[in-house]
């Protein structure tokens, strides 16, 4: 019997393949979300929403690395969380595709209720989770300024979780702060699942120019680069919690998929791989290597991957 | 990042600045650039062509705080250009129309310079008056071959060549002879009514879309129309995709992500309606 | 006149060129390090060094990571500081090449005080500065586990700016807490520069081997892959404290070095790269680069290109 | 991670392993791979050949952890391989002399598949004792060509071929006969022996040295021997360079880094001493 690439990703959700759709990724509309999810994607994960729309910094906002890897910051753009759940809602009735994760992003409590219970009422049952933003490394009051701050975490996590009975994963990343202690504080709070990692904080400058590329200067690195750090986070976060992880962080093929797995994901995103040149094509790529390597060491299901690597050396 | 050479003034807000790049020289016609003008901003612009190997060029309409930081480049002044990105027109033999719309004449003048020497090519130009007209002179430079160039000047206010639209030139020259493939660039509510006109007849069109973008690459989504990635799937599109595409002509996102109406949506073409200010 | 490549790492210390050897590269032997400034570096840090020597890790210590980078957990293998020293002395006789700088390993201030009084008397005219290793990402007690704790940061400053009067650089890395804190706690205590970053905490599993590929597990990532998280804290740190500050991390050719001089950097430390096809042909490369582009934009010194880049956008 | 094929037992402690990889199979001789037996740990090997397409092998000696750990690797098991690191031997024509001892016999295999079928090689192999020689037969195969293959077994304990050092079969050769070139590879006070022998009679010699490899490429520096980089300057060394280094024969690095001596320094050759057991 062929393996299986569904993945239960915490006991609430299980999707039907372990590849999703990273956050801020061709992520604000759902005629593009079925799309990705005709090319693979086990779940998409919108652009992170936020109360009121954003218009985000200026261009340059994206730009690639000498040497691999993407800069982005693009300042959580977003048309707010009003339009994505009318969106959402809209397109409930067609539904076709993957499970949406709606990400949130915040700077207290109280938003990120409402936002959860605006979603949950105007398109509760297209919402397959939350996600909680609480490391996007590159704007003020928002992100890892939550993530860093225990007690904020906690707090966020709790007004989502009272908000729906959906599952709340928490996106965790490196920030000024320990890591581990805003998954400690959101795993405490309830959350369902840790997704580990978003961008890192990180510059490029242009030595012609003399000046950062990005118009806000810093921004977030993600690709390739950061890969080996995601993995050591999931990692740790497996080894020290045995929680839910979902993997992200410069994944681009199967064996970046796998590795995640074995480090203790049991789910990975994908985010700047799409710049390749497999575009979303890279959805099924990754699927179809995982499935040939459980094939080939004999796994009948993701479950019998994950963690495989943790405590073993 | 590219030295400016050369600064053509196209007409009072237009500037055309060339520079040496292999990549950008080998463009294909309807594929454009992120251009970055230090300190100004980062825009998508098309390729534009210009004489000599390894030479390019951008032109711009001198507009909002980017486009007037690239426009006031000066010769020796750097721009970051990365690309060249997107698809590009399929460019057919035979007797073409070209229907461009201010800065969208810019791919339609490196598909021309890809036209062969033998084909008939009508380029219908539309300008809101006479001093925003440029290109008109390179786009009517004969051919190699046995092919013919016209073109045609259309000015909202009549001050040069026909007073109306664009689109009512496009619709006419349609009507008149068989075309073997229509191209157009510019304004989208213009792009619509051309797609419509050339589909009415049956005759093969594309049009090349413009939209936020942010990378370029197919990552940010910025640049959604329904379910295509006009940086990727585009910016040139078939005219009965277009059609069959709920936002063609109807809607793009803002900045923020947001749908926004094009003004009388789907209803006659309004030049300048959309974002950017091409 | 020809740029001079000369340049002021801090008040007390002039090197001939901005390029140093990292620690922990090639790094200990004098017979290497007068090959290594024959070669162009301006400057050569040792390995780290501790009170007592090291083994360090069994093997596999170093690997290269898919998508570029190098991961590394020697553990500190070292030869302890008297071997160091004794070394230093005998070669400080016929003495030919660039300035060593000698980098300290401890867990408390009284270990530095110690060390650098040995290094002192047995060869302290051949000490040009210490750098103290307050980041190393991969061994208990030392490394980041003293940079992450502020006070113990000051303790180990003072102690070993008492025992010396030579400049003393701190390095640092990114911890489980705000490296910002180091540095300040460093500077605070009289350090006279910061070197900016160790490896980042990382880690790579092999999918065939089902475990992770270094002994240890985890890792410090080095190489392309952390340039862009270096430039953005050799920026913030230029920017925030207007501190001398040596850039490490990533460097492989001139436009790197050029990157972090403009984001603040007096000089740059040079370390994996050295891996690559010119190997230690890398430094009067790097060096070359860097003449030329002052030449080019019209610089008559390295300290007219340092943080150009520092707010301006 | 590349899965073992075929595996050889040579003696009681010594096997061969073989597997497919281009990369080693194209390997210079003296050239030297990184290997990985997972769980077990990671060692400098030196590639040995295997006949077939794409095929290379390791000849391991089973000794401390990691070393016992490849050698029980079995068929179908994993094993990481990097590399080909390090410099090779430059392969002479005409008379070559080849002293090898342990698993250092494993370069000079592959040195001798890389002699001219018209060369006359003679090999000297050294060991203990009896069980413990191996390679014996293989390198006495007779080449393609007009050239000849002898080789001839030191053992200490004079249970097979002439007892002895292999050192002093050496020099028993290079007295009675005329080389165009000497390579060894083996304990370094064996190969100290032979430097000497060699250039004492003006003979162009090489030899490959054995240090703590951690990276293998040049970046660590655990492999150090005076001012050379062993992993990428060498492994191999022309003699006169050697006889220069004042490491040479005298002292290695340690797993910390410091200088241990060998043996009875640039004295008698001892067998084994050094690093490793090879
Ligand atoms: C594929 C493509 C090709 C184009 N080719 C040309 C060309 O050849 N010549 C030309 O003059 N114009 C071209 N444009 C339009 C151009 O990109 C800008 O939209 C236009 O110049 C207006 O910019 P502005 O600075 O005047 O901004 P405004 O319209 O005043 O907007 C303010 C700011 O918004 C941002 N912004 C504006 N438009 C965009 C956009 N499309 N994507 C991302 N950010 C944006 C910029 O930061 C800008 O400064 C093209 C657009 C696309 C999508
Ligand atoms: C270029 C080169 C080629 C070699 N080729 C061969 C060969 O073809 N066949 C063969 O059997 N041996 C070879 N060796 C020797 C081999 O690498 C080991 O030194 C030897 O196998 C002993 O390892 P051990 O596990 O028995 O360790 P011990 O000698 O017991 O040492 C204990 C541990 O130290 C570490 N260690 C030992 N030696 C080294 C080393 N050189 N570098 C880094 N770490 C080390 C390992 O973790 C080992 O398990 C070669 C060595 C070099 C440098
Ligand atoms: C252009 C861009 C926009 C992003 N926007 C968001 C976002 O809105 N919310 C979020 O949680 N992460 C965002 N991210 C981070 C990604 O979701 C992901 O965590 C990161 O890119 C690392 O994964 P990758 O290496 O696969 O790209 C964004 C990343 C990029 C490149
Ligand atoms: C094999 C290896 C050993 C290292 N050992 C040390 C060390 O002993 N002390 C230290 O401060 N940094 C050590 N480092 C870190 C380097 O000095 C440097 O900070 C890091 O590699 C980033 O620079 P790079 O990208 O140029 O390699 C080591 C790095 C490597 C790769
Ligand atoms: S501009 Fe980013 S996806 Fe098209
Ligand atoms: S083994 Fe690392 S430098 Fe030679």
């Amino acid at each position: 019997m062929a393996p299986s690439l569904s993945t239960e990703v915490c006991p609430s959700l299980t999707i039907g393949a372990p590849t999703m759709l990273a956050s801020g990724i061709l992520g604000i509309s759902a005629d593009v979300f079925a799309r990705v999810a005709e090319a693979g994607a086990g779940a998409v994960v919108t652009k992170s929403v936020s109360r009121e729309p954003r218009d985000g910094y200026q261009n340059p906002t994206v730009t690639g690395v000498r040497g691999g890897g993407w800069l982005n910051a693009v300042g959580l753009s977003n048309p707010g969380a009003g339009s994505m759940a009318g969106m959402l809602a809209a397109a409930a009735g067609g539904r076709r595709g993957a499970p949406v994760i709606v990400s949130l992003v915040g700077s207290a409590g109280p938003e990120f209720e409402q936002m959860a219970g605006l979603f949950e009422e105007e398109c509760g049952g297209a919402v397959a989770a939350y996600e909680l933003n609480l490391s996007c490394p590159h704007v003020a009051r928002v992100g890892l300024e939550v993530g860093d701050d225990p007690a904020l975490v906690r707090e966020v996590v709790r007004a989502t979780k009272g908000a729906t009975g959906a599952p709340v994963i928490a996106k965790v990343g490196l920030g000024s702060a320990r890591y581990m202690d805003t998954v400690e504080a959101a795993l405490a709070a309830g959350a369902d699942a840790i997704t580990a990692i978003n961008t890192v904080r990180a510059m490029s400058i242009d030595v012609a120019a003399m000046r950062p590329v990005l118009s806000n200067g810093i921004g977030g690195l993600s690709g390739p680069p950061i890969r080996p750090i995601a993995v050591r986070c999931v990692y740790e976060i497996a080894l020290q919690h045995g929680a839910p992880v979902i993997g992200c962080g410069g994944v681009s093929c199967w064996e970046d998929a796998v590795e995640f797995m074995l480090a203790g994901a049991s789910a990975v995103q994908v985010g700047s791989a799409v710049a390749g040149a497999g575009w979303v094509g890279v959805f099924s790529e990754i699927n179809a290597g995982v499935r040939r390597y459980m094939e080939d060491n004999g796994f009948s299901g993701v479950r019998e991957v994950v963690g495989l690597a943790v405590q073993r050396r | 990042m590219r030295a400016v050479e050369e600064v053509v003034q196209e007409t009072p807000t237009v500037r055309t600045l060339a520079f040496t790049d292999a990549a950008m020289h080998a463009a294909l016609p309807g594929q454009f650039a992120m251009v970055w003008a230090p300190g100004a901003g980062e825009l998508p612009m098309s390729v534009m062509v210009h004489r000599g190997e390894g030479k390019a060029a951008f032109t711009v309409r001198r507009h909002g705080p980017a486009s007037s930081g690239l426009f006031g480049t000066a010769v020796g002044g750097l721009i970051g250009v990365r690309g060249p990105y997107g698809n590009s027109f399929d460019v057919r033999r035979g007797r073409l129309l070209l229907v461009g719309g201010g800065t969208g004449m810019v791919p339609l003048m490196r598909l021309l310079s890809r036209a062969g020497g033998d084909d008939d090519v009508t380029v219908l130009i539309g300008a809101r008056t006479a001093g925003e007209v440029f290109f008109e002179e390179a786009a009517g430079r004969p051919p190699g071959g046995s092919g013919s160039r016209a073109v045609e000047v259309s000015t909202e206010d009549g001050s040069r060549g026909r007073k109306g639209l664009v689109t009512a030139a496009a619709e006419e020259a349609l009507g008149a002879g068989r075309f073997d493939a229509v191209y157009t660039c510019g304004p989208e509510l213009m792009m619509l009514g051309v797609v419509r006109a050339a589909t009415a007849r049956g005759v093969f069109v594309q049009a090349s879309l413009e939209r936020v973008m942010k990378c370029g690459v197919g990552m940010c989504g910025s640049c959604c129309a329904g379910a295509d990635i006009v940086c990727r799937d585009g910016t040139v599109f078939d005219g009965d995709h277009l059609l069959a595409n709920p936002d063609f002509g109807r809607s793009y996102r803002n900045k923020a992500g947001a749908p926004e109406a094009y003004g009388d949506a789907r209803g006659a073409p309004a030049p300048g309606a959309g974002i950017g200010s091409r």
